[in-house]
């Protein structure tokens, strides 16, 4: 992906405003919750991909909800969020119930992309980084592109848990030689081994040859896996988060910082960047 | 209610001729190219107020420049982040030059940090924009170290200003003004040959981080803006229009037509949607309707006649 | 938390000495007797401000007298009804002894039309109200057609307000200031005496309705208060706290223990819960908790070492 | 009732802050609701006085909503409100769902007293100040307080009749040599009588004796029965409506014109005024 250094250049966005209706929304591990709802969005957003969403009950804060997807199915107009009970925000949103309806701005940014070369690909998600990631492994399943997944967290969550088996539910690599690998890590061990996710993708790196990087999560940790695909010559793409005033490239406001001097927007440039092109 | 049916809604901001008196407020609405995936802009708005634009390219402000304030409002320091005029003609000349031909009046805004950069910025324009219907000057930005606020905090400096880029263009000049002393530094501003005012810029303030003590934005202030600081922008602009004869744009934290309504009772020719933009993309066509709407429910033919028709 | 283990919460206002930094602002607590409903006042809070009083009684504005505003925010123009020095202290003397005898400390707010009225109204209290622990002198009141905001709308003319009261007491005097020109009023009140400065009143704004073209209260303008101004306020006060060494009590729009952190840490001494009290009418003592909560987990063992301590 | 020139002036009122939960809340009507709710007010309130309601849902408006009850039953600790929703406020109130819980500040100001002399008692009410007639005439059945009511209205609307039935349901006189009227009249005639309620009212009055009037409903019609109640020297206690801030005398916001000079709160030394004593 080129960044423009001006981001509010080139033609008019395919983003619009959509309504959406609530179907389901529950907590699928504590604090995490996932929102099922009916939305035109669904048949437009690509992974890594997101939408601004309007949450009804406070209109003191006036700002609209920036979230990824998880699952987007085009056919039933459906789109799953999985989402972590942070803020007031979200709050809210797990406040909303089935039949509830309000609007999305979407889709916005731009998404992850299939890898240019040929050649295994290796996801790096780190805590609330996940459910983009989740959203990344299923359309590199759907392109039959093999790719490792290593998970990084704070401690054993049942979120954690719920978002790997969302992953090794997914179909395995076809007419690869080596199988899937799905490694989990967290800083008191108390899931998977104990380390650091850059500290298991140093190992791995060092054992499997990989054409493209995807990672979300922490800026500390994407920094990390930045670097060590910069050493090994690996391509590498990070989504990144910001606070976004609208989504789609009007005010400016979520600007990320550019090897090549002045600044990006993550909200339209992004949020999947090329990890070279970012200062990290 | 056919628009045949409707009353007149054309308004002359200063010899800027709209359709309609709905403007954009600078900043919260791009270039207009982003809204297109909205609405039709150039057929729909009275006009569009581009983003600051400087002589030469800004980087504007570090991360964060945003925070969300818990009273309805937000807090930005955007710092007009730029590509120079050169750069934003080459990039958006050509869409805004359509913007025009649909009926949509451009009003370029002009930023520096001191004279001489707002005069060289006023040159450039002036020589490279001839889409440009008018000009607004930025006197009021509240996120730079030097000139923005700072070049419009008095009326001698408010004036100076105008002084430096009135003789450089026959265009319509509108002035951005700071939410403080609106008479005085308006009277300054007319006298110094201004054809319209706009007002209010953001109102500075500030928030603390409690924890890390340290602000939630790259400054210690920034700009506070949203339906929080409507009454106090429509005050303004009612102040602010008793004190002057050139027309006003009214900008607040409009988010419907009767935000839009209060500001044109209160003396505003035209207003311009802000933050509003940003949560609510639709939100300025809808308040050409609303107020259209308002000014048929009011029986006048025309809706200059609502302008400071307030009664106190 | 335990009281012992918790840090020091009392500060000095300038003289006025407060259990802990939590006031009220005068006009939205009564006299205090309305809220013991809710809580005991002497026995929780640093200090209680009285509604404003002047010499002789004041009838004050007509009806409407207040208007909600959509963004977090309410209009009022109570315009300081009030029963005269001697109807206050025959009324409330009593009880506001009682207050002080908890601990409470209890702050007299003067109000007038001229320097004649704010000097008889500081010589009736001097002389009928042995109970107060200081006075505030309100030169900031949007809602009076002579006096009020008009007392303070230069450092000059402020300056004439606190030569004209300084020599009539002893104890300490606070000036309630308005919402502009802080720094440059802040230095021209310490010049001339005053012990502490408190800021900010409500803002002046202004809501039509527009379908009668009308103003939603008794006069074109009023008083803006509430979460709406809060971020606005905390710039106001870190600017003022700046400009000058007398001690500031942080006023606009605190709604719990972290609005009231902001305002300590841009350099308050003192805060007041003003809006807050009418619609959640514990706030202030919730206030009290969260404020010593907050102190704690700072892991300061004195509030007054959060005083100013904001990072930029 | 004897209003103090400054209001906040007396002893601290029993006001409080009270939670409530609400366990129905329907419409009656076409734009009339019924809320009732378990709350330690309904022990405490007194027909005429009201509380002030915390509404959640929108906290860009601060401000809690006045409303007046109906029913007020101690010993279930229930409270019932009848409200038309008519602004923003009282449509989020209908919003709330069985379960939802938030806080009332209450019992606010002085309620309807009941009559000093001997004597019949006549009912005025104008279309929203029907629920609280409703309150008075149960607090003057309780009391075996013969009465008549007068009810004006608009135009016939659901509401009106609901309130209606709820008059007939009370209990009739007793010992009263005359049986209770309920009289209904409309500016269009489409219920009732055609006409303005102060038509009806001369029309009785000059037909019954009354020793005391309770009326409540739109200001000028308040003033024409206060007018009448001069007139024949009946005594008038008038419920008046204002714009509010605390509820409670803090804040001075809800100020009522006195014929003695100077003004009044409604919130504390109302609603329920002696119309004499009243600027109408």
């Amino acid at each position: 992906m080129t960044i423009q250094p001006d981001s509010l250049a080139g033609t008019a966005s395919a983003t619009g405003v959509h309504g959406f209706e609530v179907f389901s929304n529950e907590a699928v591990a504590d604090g995490v919750w996932r929102m099922r709802c009916h939305t035109p969005v669904a048949s437009l957003i690509a992974p890594g991909q997101f939408v601004n969403v309007a949450v009804p009950g406070d209109s003191a804060h006036i700002l609209r909800i920036p979230l990824s997807f998880s699952v987007a199915q085009a056919t039933s107009q459906t789109l799953e969020l999985v989402y972590a009970v942070v803020g007031e925000g979200t709050r809210r949103l797990s406040c909303m119930r089935v039949g509830d309806t309000s609007t999305m701005v979407g889709p916005c940014g731009n998404g992850w992309a299939l890898p240019t070369h040929e050649g295994r690909a290796l996801l790096v998600a780190g805590g609330v980084g996940l459910p983009p990631i989740v959203a990344c492994a299923r359309m590199l399943a759907e392109a039959s592109v093999g790719f490792d997944v290593i998970v990084g967290a704070q401690t054993s969550a049942k979120h954690v848990e719920y978002l790997l088996d969302e992953l090794r539910r997914l179909a395995p690599d076809e007419g690869c030689d080596c199988a899937r690998k799905v490694l989990v890590c967290t800083d008191d061990g108390t899931l998977g081994t104990r380390g650091f996710t850059t500290d298991v993708m140093a190992d791995l790196i060092a054992d499997r040859p990989y054409a493209q990087a995807y990672t979300c999560g922490p800026t500390p940790m994407m920094a990390g896996v930045a670097r060590l695909c910069a050493k090994r010559d690996i391509a590498c793409q990070a989504s990144l988060e910001r606070m976004m005033g609208c989504g789609f490239g009007a005010c400016s406001c979520c600007n990320v910082a550019l090897v090549a001097g002045g600044y990006a927007l993550c909200c339209k440039d992004g949020p999947v960047f090329d990890a070279r092109e970012v200062v990290w | 209610m056919s628009k045949d049916a409707g009353p007149r809604m054309a308004v002359n901001l200063g010899g800027i001729t709209m359709r309609n008196p709905v403007n954009t407020a600078s900043g919260t609405f791009g270039n207009g190219e982003q809204f297109e995936g909205f609405y039709d802009v150039g057929s729909t708005l009275g006009a569009i107020t581009c983003k600051g634009v400087s002589a030469i390219p800004w980087e504007g402000n570090p991360a964060p420049r945003l925070a969300e304030l818990g009273g309805a409002a937000i807090l930005n320091s955007v710092g007009l982040q730029n590509p120079g005029v050169a750069g934003f003609v080459g990039r958006y000349g050509e869409y805004l030059q359509g913007l025009r031909r649909k009926g949509c009046a451009v009003i370029c805004q002009v930023a520096g940090h001191s004279l001489e950069e707002y005069a060289r910025a006023m040159e450039l324009f002036e020589e490279l924009a001839p889409f440009a219907s008018g000009f607004e000057i930025n006197i009021s930005c509240p996120n730079i170290a030097a000139g923005g606020a700072a070049m419009g905090a008095t009326p001698a400096a408010a004036a100076e200003v105008m002084r430096t880029v009135r003789p450089l263009t026959t265009r319509p000049i509108v002035v951005k003004m700071a939410p403080h002393d609106v008479a005085e530094i308006g009277r300054a501003l007319e006298a110094e040959g201004a054809d319209a005012l706009s007002l209010i810029n953001t109102i500075p303030g500030m928030s603390i981080d409690v924890r890390t003590r340290r602000s939630r934005v790259c400054r210690p202030t920034a700009g506070v803006s949203g339906p929080a600081i409507h009454a106090i922008a429509v005050r303004m602009v009612w102040e602010c229009a008793r004190a002057v004869k050139v027309p006003i744009c009214g900008i607040g934290g409009i988010t419907c037509g009767e935000d839009a309504a209060e500001m044109i009772l209160a003396g505003a020719t035209a207003i311009s949607v802000g933050t509003a933009n940003l949560v609510d993309p639709a939100c300025a066509a809808r308040v050409v309707e609303e107020l259209e709407q308002w000014a048929c429910d009011q029986g006048v033919t025309d809706i200059n006649e609502l302008i400071g028709a307030f009664e106190c």
